[in-house]
């Protein structure tokens, strides 16, 4: 079945890694909410670690794949810890998560 | 996964040798296996720990306890589930339907997930996963997320108050729980369960639990900890009655609020039988190398062997959690979170490091390798 | 030698510095400066013209560079440009220089004692001297110089100082005008002369004489053509037109005459003596190159002819006793030019030599007779042989010599040279009117000559208040006039050189004739092309000719002027025409006023006038002027438009957009921010995959 | 690799893009966070059968036990006053959406092969001997070897995130 060999080769996970990418830039730029702009975060930076990973094991034989995914996973964590209280402060100052409220620095 | 799986078909072929078991594709095997462990060990265990906790408790309080179904009230949790099937599927006005049904799920998905990793003998382990303890530390924190969903869908103030802390206490007990795993990965090297319990023999440095005193002190935290992440009653708190009605599953009804409880006594089974494989020695007999037996017995009546002991032991420690939960009161909010971050972390911490000093100066032998050394003067340290 | 001949130059000129610097503070204003300085020269030139007598032959050169030009070939590339020049000047001492140098420094000292005299009492005593010593080192100069430029130079030196010496009295309206007329006249001449000079550099690549005589020898510039004229025939016509202009021939010779304003020792030394000369002296030393251009020749022979008969037919009627020598001067001249036209090398030479020595005597007797009657009209003379005994005498003596007559001077160069034009005559029969017209002028010299000694001397006093003051000059000024009477023997000239006193067949050879052929082969000279029996033939004929005419003369002058048979007044009645016709000098002067100038000078400087003003100030001046505004104009408007608006305004407004449309971009919502930063990582992954 | 491992493969692959199109699709946040957990544990299944174990537990832990259940938190904690009212996504947005989707994807699937390409691939038996080593090990060695320098510069930042978030996210006292 080349669907199988498809989906087991490296040319899958590109291609799981790509499609996340997408949905992740989708979902940054057309939600209003600010968590919805963190999950298509965390979206993207999970399709950056599908790719370390899937040449770490199909291209390079090389740990050093997993390790980039490691660290990324462990940023990751730190950024999402960190956005999520800047949203909650944000949310009692102005009580609402809207991203387009966030324009102070506007021009 | 794959590795281990082979060892398990290989087990597995042992006993079929040249039967017709042999043509059956793998992954049919595998199947069989998984529906085995869920069907016949997780959920029946689950079903009788109700009958049994509530027997316990009974005895407790000098009560009799259920003794209506059956002789002795055997089949009570039978009577339960079939109460429970036949229950109405209601879902609260305004709360989210789907996730309503996801929740129980997820809880229960975590909770026997676990057993994949436990090694009930030498060789009868599901799949004994390179990173065994850690897959299983890891698949248990899927059920924080369930009980969460499970509170926000119940459109229930209450009930998302109890899930909110519910969450929060899983979520903080686990970094203690962890903790106090490392000193076990820092004696035995590997992450493998399999590998840890083979350890603890008792020609090897027998159970962890007596290799050196920090190891003794962490096996405690572990268990306490154990006991907070299943929020079993010191750590009772999102479901205290008084308070929060049922906490997070109070909206659950039939075979919903089944499985959140099946869910709880499963992790329960699975933190008890962690507990025991890494600091109790899993299946390894005490005082008994099966091995080095004079006689060889029948592969299968070792294994036999190796899970009563292994059953044993677990059952033991489930007694005891029962048996703490009609003892203990329950413990506050903050009280729950300062003697998590206050006093476990802190202690798994100073294990941690006096484990590692211990493996540094005693080269990685338990306490009696120690003692036994001094007295056969000059013991191979290994 | 050659160095001598510096000194010989330097002493006059010295003395002219001290002169017209200290001179009017020295005892005696200085006179005796310039006396003492022209002896010296006199002292240094006698030794060089007594070795030529000894030994026949003198040649020394003196050369030092003037300018050394290095070539300039790295910036330009023309040939005239890149050529390395260096411009050699110096001294050229051979048999023509020894003679000059002899005639020129004795005449002009002789004048100098005389003006010592003539000269007592007046305003601006010392600078008369210093003018005339100026005037001598000029002279002396050219006779040495052996190129034509140290020659152009000392010539116009000469000008110079003829202008300063004419217009000496400047007071008087006339003398300043004669002076302007003189300066003006010879400056035409020496302009030709100049170009002629620079054909001969063009041609020769140099201006010095030898190595001119050297490229003559061996044909350098035969085939140069200028303009399509060939090259020598025009250089031959400038250096004639220098001669003309210099030595006052036709049609240049209008302001000779008038140059007797100037005081009379002037008149001798320069228009007499030495500056004319230099005129035929330039034919001379430049004599090969006018026989290169062979069409030249019989043009100066036919020049000369013309100016000798008019000058003497002018005589005839002039009254005042100066103007009568300025004309007999301009005659003899047209002589010189004669015998340098058929090709007399030597006696033309030689007529130079004896001419200023008796024309000198007749200028300086003449000044001394002005100077004790003060008067220059002969009609109030007369009757004052009793009164000036000596100044009579040596005044006789050079009218002897002047027309004619054997045994004097003139005799011997005039008979050479009307010889030499008779044998030119026969083999050229087309020219047979030059001889004619040479032998019917010393006919007509001699009776204007006579007619002024007896006029002057011989008759009754018809002014008797000025004869009663008439007295003899004292001694500075007859001495010199006793020189030079002594100079006008034909012996001086006609005498046996040193030791080649025989020449082959033992005919005596004059020591001229020798120290001339020695010169003639030195300068690659042929002279006259007549054949051996013919040039006898011919000087026997032309002997017996010149007798006759100058007998006719004399006797034709005594019975009108001595006897008073013919009545001059008959004649001047019976040829009235004639007679006004050379009284007013043929009109030359009105032909020059009116026509050269008034028709010719004026319309074309008015012209000049008016192209100036219209073309070059309207059109180029103000043109420029007009154009500028519009520039200016223009660079103003550019300047607002451009500049200010454009580049100053432009960038601000440029500057503020730019942000104005950046801003846009700045929203603050962050999404957007992110739609940018996804657009790059596209546009980076596309490149870096590409 | 059984055929079995595969299919289980394909699901978790499927499973992982699709919950990730609901997160990006779905209008309301609360269904986009748990659907992004799913797609994080079909995430961790990929890792698996990557051979990356000790990863696929590490997503498990930190992502799905960790971040999700913040997020779920922030949601719940933000969404109280308005709960259904704030409709992210405006229909305009799914046209293009898709179009850019389907624009974008095998431009990125291209070039994340062209950049491939770019890297020397190892030989085929390294892969083999890669494969069947442990993981766990070679990480914990290279945590501890060539990874010395991140691995101290994450742990500073992650107590600095700690501390951050901590202080942020207190309500005044």
């Amino acid at each position: 079945m080349n669907l199988l060999d498809f989906s087991n080769s490296i040319e899958g996970y590109l291609l799981v890694s790509s499609i996340l990418l997408t949905l992740g830039i989708f979902s940054v730029l057309t939600r209003k909410n600010a968590i919805g702009i963190l999950l298509g975060v965390e979206l993207i930076l999970n399709a950056a670690g599908i790719n370390f990973v899937a040449f770490s094991k199909f291209h390079s034989a090389a740990i050093d794949g997993q390790m980039v995914t490691l660290f990324i996973i462990l940023i990751a964590a730190a950024e999402a810890a960190v956005a999520l209280a800047i949203i909650l402060r944000f949310y009692r100052l102005k009580q609402t998560i809207d991203a387009d409220e966030a324009s102070l620095l506007r021009n | 996964m794959p590795v281990n799986s082979a060892l398990f078909a290989q087990s597995l072929t042992q006993w079929t040798q040249g039967t017709w078991f042999a043509s059956v594709p793998i992954w049919v095997w595998a199947l069989v296996s998984a529906l085995i462990i869920i069907y016949m060990l997780a959920l029946p265990f689950g079903g009788i720990a109700t009958y049994v906790e509530r027997k316990i408790a009974a005895d407790l309080q000098d009560r009799i306890g259920p003794n209506r179904v059956g002789p002795l009230g055997i089949f009570q949790f039978a009577a339960d589930a079939i109460k429970m099937i036949s229950k109405e599927d209601y879902v609260p006005p305004g709360g989210d339907r789907f996730l309503f049904n996801i929740a129980p799920v997820l809880v229960v998905v975590g909770s026997c997930a676990g057993f994949v990793a436990l090694p009930l003998g030498q060789y009868l382990v599901a799949g004994d996963i390179n990173i065994g303890v850690f897959y299983i530390m890891a698949i248990t924190t899927i059920i924080a997320p369930g009980i969460l969903l499970g509170s926000w869908a119940s459109e229930n103030k209450w009930s998302l108050l109890g899930g909110l802390r519910s969450a929060a206490q899983i979520v903080s007990y686990e970094i203690p729980v962890a903790l106090s795993i490392v000193p076990i990965i820092l004696i035995s090297g590997s992450l493998q369960i399999g590998e840890i319990v083979k350890q603890q023999g008792w020609h090897d440095h027998f159970w962890n639990v007596f290799h050196n005193p920090f190891t003794f002190i962490s096996f405690f935290i572990l268990f306490v900890g154990g006991l907070a992440e299943t929020n079993r009653i010191p750590f009772d708190l999102p479901e205290a009655e008084s308070e929060l009605v049922s906490g997070f599953n109070t909206e659950f009804s039939g075979m919903r609020f089944g499985l959140y409880a099946l869910g709880e006594f499963v992790d329960v089974f699975v933190m008890c039988a962690l507990v025991t494989s890494l600091y109790l020695g899993g299946w390894q007999i005490p005082f008994l190398e099966l091995d080095k037996f004079w006689v060889t017995l029948p592969s299968g009546l070792i294994a036999l062997i190796h899970v009563s002991f292994f059953l044993g032991k677990t059952f033991l420690l489930v007694f005891v959690v029962m048996w703490l939960r009609w003892t203990l009161p329950r413990l506050r909010v903050d009280q729950l979170m300062g003697l998590c971050w206050k006093g476990m972390v802190p202690v798994a911490l100073f294990n941690i490091l006096g484990t590692a000093i211990w493996m540094w100066a005693f080269k990685g032998q338990s306490m009696l390798q120690v003692v036994s050394g001094l007295f056969s003067g000059g013991g191979g340290s290994h | 030698m050659a160095q001598s001949c510096l000194w010989i130059v330097a002493l006059p000129l010295t003395a002219f510095v001290i002169q017209a610097l200290v001179g009017k503070r020295l005892p005696r204003q200085g006179d005796w400066v310039s006396v003492l300085a022209i002896l010296g020269s006199f002292a240094l030139a006698t030794p060089i013209f007594l070795k030529l007598l000894a030994t026949g032959a003198v040649h020394e050169t003196l050369q030092f560079n003037w300018m050394v030009m290095p070539g300039v070939d790295a910036v330009s590339n023309s040939p005239i440009l890149n050529k390395a020049v260096t411009l050699t000047v110096g001294v050229l001492v051979n048999n023509l220089t020894a003679i000059m140098l002899f005639m020129v420094t004795l005449c002009a000292s002789l004048i100098h004692i005389f003006s010592t005299g003539y000269m007592h009492g007046e305003s601006r005593y010392h600078l008369f001297f210093a003018y005339i010593s100026l005037f001598s080192a000029g002279m002396l100069g050219l006779v040495i110089s052996d190129n034509l430029l140290t020659l152009f130079m000392c010539w116009e030196v000469m000008g110079l100082c003829s202008y300063l010496l004419i217009g000496f009295y400047y007071q008087k309206l006339s003398a300043n005008n004669a002076s302007l007329k003189a300066f003006m006249t010879t400056r035409v001449g020496d302009v030709m002369f100049f170009l002629g000079i620079c054909g001969l550099y063009y041609v020769f690549g140099t201006s010095n004489l030898s190595q001119i005589y050297e490229g003559i020898k061996t044909g350098v510039g035969s085939d140069v053509t200028l303009l399509g004229i060939p090259a020598l025939a025009f250089i031959g016509f400038m250096l004639m037109m220098g001669t003309i202009g210099k030595s006052a021939q036709f049609p240049l010779q209008v302001w000779l005459p008038d140059a007797m304003e100037g005081p009379t020792p002037v008149s001798a030394l320069i228009h007499a003596a030495t500056m004319v000369a230099a005129g035929v002296f330039l034919l001379v030393r430049t004599y090969p190159v006018l026989e290169a251009a062979k069409v030249v020749l019989p043009v100066i022979a036919t020049v000369g002819a013309l100016t000798a008969f008019l000058a003497a037919c002018i005589a005839l009627v002039q009254v005042d006793i100066k103007k009568v020598l300025a004309y007999s001067t301009i005659s003899q001249l047209g002589f010189m030019v004669l015998g340098m036209g058929v090709g007399s090398f030597a006696p033309g030479f030689m007529h130079v030599i004896t001419h200023a020595c008796f024309k000198a005597c007749l200028f300086l007797a003449s000044g001394s007779v002005i100077h004790s009657v003060h008067t220059q009209d002969m009609r109030e003379m007369g009757g004052l042989r009793s009164k000036m005994p000596i100044t009579f005498l040596t005044m006789f003596i050079a009218t002897l010599a002047i027309a004619g007559v054997p045994g004097f001077s003139g005799f011997v160069s005039k008979d050479r040279i009307l010889g030499d034009a008779l044998a030119y005559g026969m083999t050229h029969p087309s020219q047979m009117w030059i001889p004619v017209l040479g032998f019917i002028t010393a006919g007509l010299t001699a009776f204007y000559m006579f007619r002024l000694i007896f006029m002057t001397f011989f008759g009754h006093a018809r002014d008797e208040h000025k004869h009663h003051h008439a007295h003899e000059s004292p001694i500075t000024m007859t001495f010199p006039l006793m020189v030079l009477a002594a100079l006008s023997f034909a012996i001086v000239f006609a005498g046996p050189t040193g030791i080649h006193s025989v020449d082959a067949n033992l005919l005596p050879i004059h020591w001229f004739d020798h120290a001339l052929d020695h010169v003639k082969t030195e300068m690659g000279v042929q002279g006259l092309h007549a054949s051996e029996e013919v040039e006898h033939h011919a000087h026997s004929l032309a002997m017996i000719v010149s007798l006759v005419v100058a007998g006719l003369g004399i006797f034709l002058s005594a019975l009108t002027y001595l006897k008073k048979v013919i009545s001059a007044a008959a004649f001047e009645k019976a040829l009235k025409p004639v007679h006004t016709l050379l009284w007013n000098k043929y009109y030359f002067d009105d032909l020059y006023i009116k026509v050269v100038i008034q028709k010719l000078f004026l319309p074309l400087t008015v012209l000049m006038a008016k192209f100036d003003d219209k073309v070059v100030d309207h059109i180029f001046v103000d043109g420029w002027a007009k154009v500028a505004m519009v520039l200016k104009s223009v660079i103003a408007k550019f300047d607002d438009v451009v500049v200010d608006k454009l580049a100053v305004d432009g960038s601000g407004t440029v500057v503020s957009a730019g942000g104005w449309v950046l801003r846009q971009f700045q929203t603050g919502k962050v999404q957007q921010y992110l739609i940018l930063t996804f657009i790059v990582f596209g546009m980076l992954l596309f490149y870096m995959t590409r | 690799m059984t055929n079995g491992m595969k299919w289980i493969l394909l699901i978790a692959e499927l499973l992982t893009v699709g919950s990730a199109l609901i997160v990006a699709i779905n209008p309301n946040i609360l269904y986009s966070a748990v659907f992004l957990l799913f797609s994080f544990l079909g995430i961790a299944v990929m890792y698996l059968f990557a051979g990356a174990d000790f990863l696929a537990g590490v997503q498990v832990v930190v992502y799905v036990g960790g971040v999700t259940i913040l997020i779920l938190f922030a949601i719940m904690l933000t969404q109280w006053l308005y709960r259904l009212k704030l409709k992210d996504i405006g229909s305009k947005f799914v046209v293009p959406g898709v179009v850019l989707a389907l624009g974008l994807v095998p431009f990125l699937h291209r070039g994340l092969t062209q950049l491939g390409k770019m890297v020397q691939a190892a030989p085929p038996e390294k892969m083999a001997e890669f494969a069947a080593s442990p993981k766990t090990a070679m990480i914990g060695k290279a945590l501890l070897t060539n990874y010395v320098l991140p691995f101290e510069a994450v742990t500073i930042l992650l107590l600095g995130a700690l501390v951050g978030a901590v202080w942020l996210a207190r309500p005044k006292a």
